[in-house]
């Protein structure tokens, strides 16, 4: 019994976002008021987005900003090396991690910074629900503007009359 | 509907609930996510960009491409809006206006309007009265919020923040504006041609930018070619490129903001609104 | 030069989609102008990068911003994405050129934001085409999704409501492929589409790989409208504006389907997909169900729009089926009719559009006696409509001869079944249409043409007679589509061998 | 027997000619200029086609390939003696049936004439298209637009009649095409890899027997055109087109061009092995049978002229079929021979039908009594043209009546020896009587007065044309009788 709620305690972001995720799906699928459908339907998409920032997170570390960046060593540092790396920055994926090895002295250590992308990427998800959202609302006033009203029953009932 | 609905969303959840138990646990560090190719952006982001932010740097740099077209989607939901919503004003043949100080209102012929606003008022139906307490505080505070706003833009390479960022505080700091006073005032300031050539502008100085290092011979996007504009190494250029197209991404942001709220708050008529 | 072609082809209409909302501004005949010329450059970056990808048989890769593989974001012009990249530039450069007088009098004074969105949802179009990275589709995929939105939801009275369903739908539709793609990204860590293609056969028995996909999978279905998620398209297309519609239905169930081999084949690998999941034959299927449902429906409709909406379903069906026969004979076949269905939906739609234009109607009964009105017109939309029905030379013989021979190869009597049953319900449908269309006199009420039925004199009078065609600048682009339907039928052999033949696998066979 | 092969494109322009006089047609600004591209059109056809007829005779082959739209399969034209046969019938009936089409159009005025004479025009690159096709794939493309192109002749009249019949028409027509000529094609290619037209068929030794009576049969009933019942009704309801469209179309063009099908595949793709293994042959021969029983007895019963036309047609194709599915060498010949012959039999007899509808405006047999005392040219060409249908002597309809009747005594079959006889008796009953009342009627049962006289002269000399090349075929019936003989031999060997 115990081992069942610490598993389902370890993967809590998952059961959080998966249960937001439904929330969103019911109210766009069952609700009758358009606006409700649209507020169900960003609350969708944000599931989505708490799913990758969970993604990303990572016991220990902080957000992915180098800490020692005022530091003037590792900026010259690395700005010597740097046309040199830029050049070939066609490395592989497998090369990533002999890379890890390799850099250790440059004192990032890879543990202390959680994983970047998905922050990246949510910031991307992010601005695309806003603009879901905005053409969703600008296509509620038109059609609150033909039917005067948002309850989709009423509108089915003056499609059908009219 | 509602029990099949309910029904759906049940099946879904316990679905995805039992797929979702293969999944590493939260917080992982051994996960296939953090080991793979997040160690790669957290070591090399100061010697292939010298930002320290690494999120900027990802955003703008190794995945600018993406966030040129979240910029870009960003310009078509205000184009959408746009298209949707905006109706053309009637031309009013007159209007009215009243002399504040003397009470004696006076009729103008067509879209002239007296040039001493201060002292005339304009009358009409659809005029909405604002506070003067809440008026003139949000003249107080908007300042600030724009300057907190250039902040974040300027200062996201070394914390959290960015084009996108400092583009919604920019342009909350407008719509603050609108409604504490009213839609027309706020039009009055910052048409809506302003906001929407502002916004193509913005997705443009990106994508210009990119454009750029093209003529400069390397692939698009690729900021090191920009190195003798710019200033620095090649290095440095990526940095100063970045906030380029930060500059870029907070300008259309704010603008694109601006024009949505201009539309959905009037229905398109861009006259009066909240 | 040709190096940049990859970032050429969606660069220019990008930035050009810039000037044009700009230039809206100032002035109303220069955005329409700015995005031709937009197009026509995209369609030659899209020719000459066929022309290199066949002559060198390498695909080209574009590492934009400079970083290659997993950490940037790759372009990827395969035989595959090169040819459906000229697909995507061609039928729209045409359709914006056909739909020239249509947007001028729908939009009057918001040519540019029109135009604007027009370029966009062609560049993210393009963008979903040629990338190599799973999740910038799905950025580009939002740009196609909310530009068609706008683009849609301009139409009649009822197209804001059929355009907010649309919204929804497709919202879900995009974002249970982003969760597949997060899923995918949980699992191996990286969002780069060649690098999944590597790390995937290791990790064929993985539940979080299986989800993957069957999310990925289902949104997409919900993009293309296939059944049971169909139930946006019909209304959302059918409201739409001619010159709206004349973009969107060619391209945009057909890209998906494009997305969904790409997915399929280059991501989930030909193995993972046929061999080690069992659920072909369940799709097939469900495709088969698609496409009786649409041919069905179809037939119901006295909205010649919407019919042809339902047409598309239909189409769907053969494509997805096609492709999950899981042989070599379905897969080129569903390929070649991604190409053929987009050249033969934009003649329809044209067709239809200049029906609307000429009579201002869109049932059936507003075709009375166009045959007589309109020879070119109709010439070129029997040649559409039988390239639908499936009548050699036209293209649509074509890829139904794949389709079937697949079908056949796979042992599916029942795929190859619905296929020639919905042939049939297209020559019921169109030939419905021919009749009124060919019998019934031009501009008389129906029970006054059935007093005059039998007399030829009534064919006499002066109205019946005069030609009275559609502008030429609709007429021309409209031709145009339709000869490209005899061509591509005739050169399916030397496309069947030279390209798509190249696009698939060699572990398919 | 090595064969010469020549490739030309001289099939290609045969089959393009007609095409390419279209634009001409539509706009030409006076109906002479019109008429003289038909002409020129037609002219050049046979030409052409003439042309290659003494290489054919002497046993080569003409190929072109235009396309290549399958790695192994293209639109490819292949010029042998079967095709040859058909394809001189074809292009030399399209001269007369021109002059015809003038003489009937103009007379009756009718509406829409470019447009009749354009689809005229495709309708006979459609059928040269059949009969020059080397593979089901080419012949399958020329078969469908032929179905097409003669929609809009077929329902010219634009009237609710007219409708019902083109719905009729297309309905037997391109259902069969799709819903059973086509998978067939499918499934043939699949299970053999190739649609070539070769001399003994491409299905042996790679289908079963089930599967190779399926796919006859689906072949069979897919080209309605052959109008093996019960898949004929279109061809009555077709009658409704003006009269020449009837002739050539419904004497020549169509009907026959799904002979001409149906035999190309049985001896092409199914091959003479394949059916006589399976016994295959047998059921064709017993359905075909049937068809030319009934089909006569319907006949019997009709009262409009061309109807009994139409049903006769009916019956003479199945000869054709029946012919060649008995698979000795005279029925095939036979066969083969009753495509030429019956063409200019019957074509007479409609060009006569349409000749009495344009003087009188009459339809039906019952209200032409004493019209032969009238229009005395026009109805012994319908007695000459009964002959040959019936095949008797000096005919050409006997020449292939006896080489079928030579063909099931040679197959043993004796029972479809009656059935030919019997067919033949039944085919008198229907016609004489048309001409008997026609001539020999008393002076107060005639329906005529002195005013009705010959239709107009350009559609009397095309009838007195194809009744004269129909006495003459019975004294020299070499060309057809050659060719027929030649294809035989490919197909038979030996």
């Amino acid at each position: 019994m115990e081992s069942i709620f610490s598993l389902v305690l370890a993967k809590a972001n998952y059961a959080a976002y998966i249960i937001l995720m439904m929330i969103g799906l019911y109210a766009m699928i069952a609700k009758n008021n358009l606006i409700k459908k649209i507020v169900g339907m960003s609350i969708f998409q944000t599931a989505v987005i708490l799913f990758y920032v969970s993604i990303g997170c990572k016991k220990g570390a902080t957000i992915p900003i180098l800490r020692h960046h005022g530091h003037p060593e590792p900026v010259g540092h690395a700005a010597e090396n740097a046309g040199a790396h830029a050049m070939d920055a066609a490395h592989g994926a497998e090369k990533v991690v002999a890379h890890a090895v390799d850099a250790a002295h440059n004192a990032v250590h890879v543990a202390d910074y959680i994983n970047p992308l998905p922050h990246v990427l949510m910031l991307t998800a992010i601005v695309v629900g806003v603009a879901t959202l905005g053409v969703a609302l600008a296509l509620a006033i038109r059609v609150y503007n033909t039917y005067g009203t948002l309850e989709e029953d009423e509108i089915n009932q003056q499609l059908r009359s009219g | 509907m509602k029990i099949l609905g309910k029904l759906t969303i049940l099946l879904c959840g316990v679905l995805l609930m039992v797929f979702a138990m293969e999944f590493p646990n939260w917080g992982d560090p051994e996960s296939p996510a953090s080991t793979h190719l997040s160690p790669y952006f957290i070591q090399h982001t100061m010697e292939d960009t010298a930002v320290p932010n690494i999120v900027t740097s990802v955003l703008a740099d190794y995945r600018g491409y993406d966030t040129m077209f979240e910029t870009t989607v960003i310009l078509t939901a205000g184009l959408a809006c746009f298209l949707l919503l905006r109706i053309e004003r009637k031309k009013i043949p007159h209007r009215y206006y009243r002399h504040e100080p003397t009470g004696v209102t006076l009729r103008m012929e067509g879209e002239k309007y007296p040039k001493n606003s201060a002292v005339f008022q304009r009358m009409d139906a659809n005029w909405v009265p604002y506070d003067f307490v809440i008026s003139r505080t949000c003249r107080l505070i908007i300042p600030f919020i724009q300057i907190f706003a250039l902040y974040v833009v300027a200062h996201g390479h070394h914390s959290p923040g960015g084009g996108f960022q400092g583009g919604v505080i920019m342009g909350a700091s407008v719509i603050l504006f609108a409604i504490s006073h009213n839609l027309r005032t706020s039009i009055k300031n910052f048409s809506e041609k302003t906001a929407a050539l502002f916004s193509v502008t913005g997705v443009f100085i990106y994508a210009g930018t990119g454009a750029l290092c093209l003529l400069f011979g390397e692939v698009f996007l690729n900021y090191s070619a920009l190195a003798p504009i710019l200033g620095g190494d090649r290095v440095m250029a990526r940095s100063h490129g970045i906030l380029v197209v930060e500059i870029g991404v907070a300008v259309a942001v704010t603008a694109v903001m601006i024009w949505i709220y201009y539309n959905l708050s009037s229905a398109g008529k861009q006259d009066e609104g909240l | 030069m040709t190096r940049h072609l990859p970032a050429l082809i969606i660069v220019i209409p990008l930035l050009s989609a810039l000037v044009t909302s700009g230039s809206g501004w100032f002035n109303q005949k220069a955005p329409f102008r700015i995005a031709v010329s937009a197009l026509l450059l995209s369609l030659l970056c899209a020719v000459l990068m066929l022309i290199q990808v066949v002559t060198t048989g390498i695909a080209m890769e574009y590492r934009m911003a400079g970083w290659a593989g997993p950490m940037g974001i790759v372009y990827v012009i395969d035989h595959l994405s090169a040819i459906v990249l000229v697909v995507i530039t061609s039928v729209s450069c045409l359709n914006l050129v056909a739909q020239r007088k249509n947007i001028h009098a729908e939009f009057k004074d918001k040519q540019g934001a029109f135009n604007a969105l027009y370029v966009l949802f062609t560049a993210g179009l393009i963008g979903m085409t040629a990338t190599g990275d799973a999740f910038n589709l799905y950025v580009l995929l939002e740009i196609v999704s909310l530009s068609g939105y706008a683009l849609i939801g301009l139409g009649n009275t009822r197209a804001p409501l059929a355009t907010l369903n649309y919204l929804f739908l497709g919202t879900i539709g995009a974002t249970f492929y982003l969760l597949g793609v997060g899923y995918l990204y949980i699992a191996t860590g990286t969002l780069n589409m060649a690098e999944l293609t590597t790390m995937i056969p290791k990790l064929m028995d993985s539940g979080v790989i299986l989800f993957a996909f069957i999310i990925c999978v289902t949104g997409l279905f919900v993009k293309m409208a296939l059944f049971p998620v169909h139930g946006w398209l019909p209304d959302a297309y059918s409201q739409a504006t001619p010159a709206a519609a004349g973009l969107i239905a060619p391209l945009t169930t057909k890209v998906t389907v494009y997305i969904l081999i790409r997915i399929c084949m280059t991501v989930f690998t030909p193995e993972y997909t046929f061999d080690h999941l069992d659920i072909s034959g369940f799709i097939v299927l469900v495709a088969v169900v698609t496409i009786v449902f649409g041919s069905l429906s179809a037939l119901a409709q006295k909205n010649v729009k919407k019919m042809l909406t339902y047409i598309i379903i239909a189409e769907v069906g053969y494509m997805v089926g096609g492709f999950f026969l899981g042989n070599r004979l379905g897969i080129s076949g569903a390929i070649l009719h991604i190409i053929n269905d987009a050249a033969m939906t934009l003649a329809l739609f044209l067709a239809a559009g200049i029906f609307i234009w000429k009579t201002g109607g869109e049932s059936r009964s507003d075709l009375k006696g166009l045959f007589a009105k309109m020879p070119f017109t109709m010439a070129g939309f029997v040649l559409a409509a039988l390239s639908v029905v499936g009548v050699p030379p036209t293209c649509g013989f074509f890829s139904k001869w794949y389709l079937i021979s697949g079908g056949v190869q796979a042992g599916n009597y029942l795929f190859v079944a619905a296929l020639i049953f919905s042939s049939l319900v297209n020559a019921v449908l169109f030939f419905r249409l021919f009749e009124i269309a060919y019998f019934e006199p031009f501009g008389e009420d129906e029970d006054h043409a059935h007093g005059h039925g039998n007399s030829h004199g009534s064919h006499h009078h002066v109205g019946a007679l005069a030609i009275k065609e559609a502008p030429l600048d609709m007429l021309v682009p409209f031709l145009a589509a339709c000869m490209a339907l005899i061509v591509l039928g005739l050169y399916s052999g030397t496309i069947i061998t030279n390209i798509i033949q190249f696009a698939i696998p060699t572990g398919v066979i | 027997m090595p064969m010469e092969t020549v490739f030309s494109v001289k099939p290609f322009l045969a089959v393009l000619v007609s095409l390419i006089a279209i634009p001409g047609i539509i706009s030409s600004r006076s109906q002479n200029i019109r008429e003289s591209w038909t002409f020129a059109a037609a002219g050049i056809k046979l030409v052409l086609v003439l042309s290659m007829l003494p290489l054919v005779l002497n046993k080569g082959v003409v190929e072109y390939t235009v396309f290549q739209v399958f790695p192994n399969l293209g639109i490819t034209f292949r010029v042998d003696a079967f095709g040859m046969l058909f394809a001189l019938v074809a292009s030399s009936l399209w001269i007369v049936t021109s002059i015809y089409s003038i003489g009937y159009m103009r007379s009756l005025d009718e509406h829409s004439q470019t447009r009749y004479f354009c689809f005229f025009a495709v309708a006979l690159s459609a059928t040269i298209g059949v009969a020059f096709s080397a593979n089901l794939l080419t012949m399958y493309l020329f078969y469908e637009m032929l179905s097409l192109a003669t929609y809009p002749l077929v329902t010219h009249h634009q009237d609710k009649e007219a409708r019902s019949s083109g719905r009729k028409y297309l309905f037997y027509i391109l259902g069969g095409s799709i819903g059973f000529a086509l998978p067939a094609m499918l499934i043939t290619y699949h299970f053999t890899g190739t649609l070539d037209f070769t001399g003994h068929g491409v299905m042996a030794g790679h289908v079963t027997s089930g599967t190779a009576l399926v796919l006859s049969l689906m072949f069979l009933f897919g080209f309605a055109k052959v109008g093996i019942m019960p898949m004929h009704s279109w061809l009555p309801a077709a009658m409704v087109a003006p009269t020449p469209v009837s002739a050539l179309l419904h004497a020549v063009a169509v009907v026959k061009v799904g002979a001409f099908s149906v035999v190309r595949v049985f001896t092409g793709i199914v091959g003479t092995g394949v059916l006589a293994d399976y016994n295959i042959s047998l059921v064709v021969c017993v359905i075909a049978s049937f068809t030319v029983i009934v089909a006569s007895m319907i006949a019997l019963s009709q009262d409009e002229l061309k109807r009994r036309l139409a049903f006769s047609t009916i019956g003479q194709l199945s000869y054709i079929v029946l012919g060649v599915a008995l698979l000795s060498k005279s029925g095939m010949t036979g066969g083969m021979l009753h495509i030429a012959m019956h063409a200019f039999g019957k074509i007479t007899l409609f060009f006569c039908a349409g000749a009495i509808f344009c003087a009188t405006g009459i339809k039906y047999i019952s209200k032409m009594k004493g019209i032969g005392r009238r229009m005395p040219i026009t109805m012994t060409a319908f007695l000459i043209g009964s002959l040959s249908v019936v095949g008797l002597p000096p005919c050409g309809g006997f020449i292939s009546k006896w080489y079928l009747v030579l063909g099931t005594i040679e197959a043993g079959h004796i029972a479809f020896l009656f059935v030919l006889l019997s067919s033949s008796f039944l085919n008198a009953a229907y016609f004489f009587p048309v001409f008997y009342n026609a001539f020999f009627c008393s002076p107060e049962e005639m329906l005529f007065e002195d005013k009705v006289n010959e239709a107009p002269l350009w559609c009397v000399v095309p009838l007195v044309i194809t009744a004269g090349i129909s006495v003459v075929l019975f004294f020299y019936p070499q060309p057809f009788l050659n060719l027929a003989k030649l294809a035989v031999q490919n197909v038979l060997g030996g």
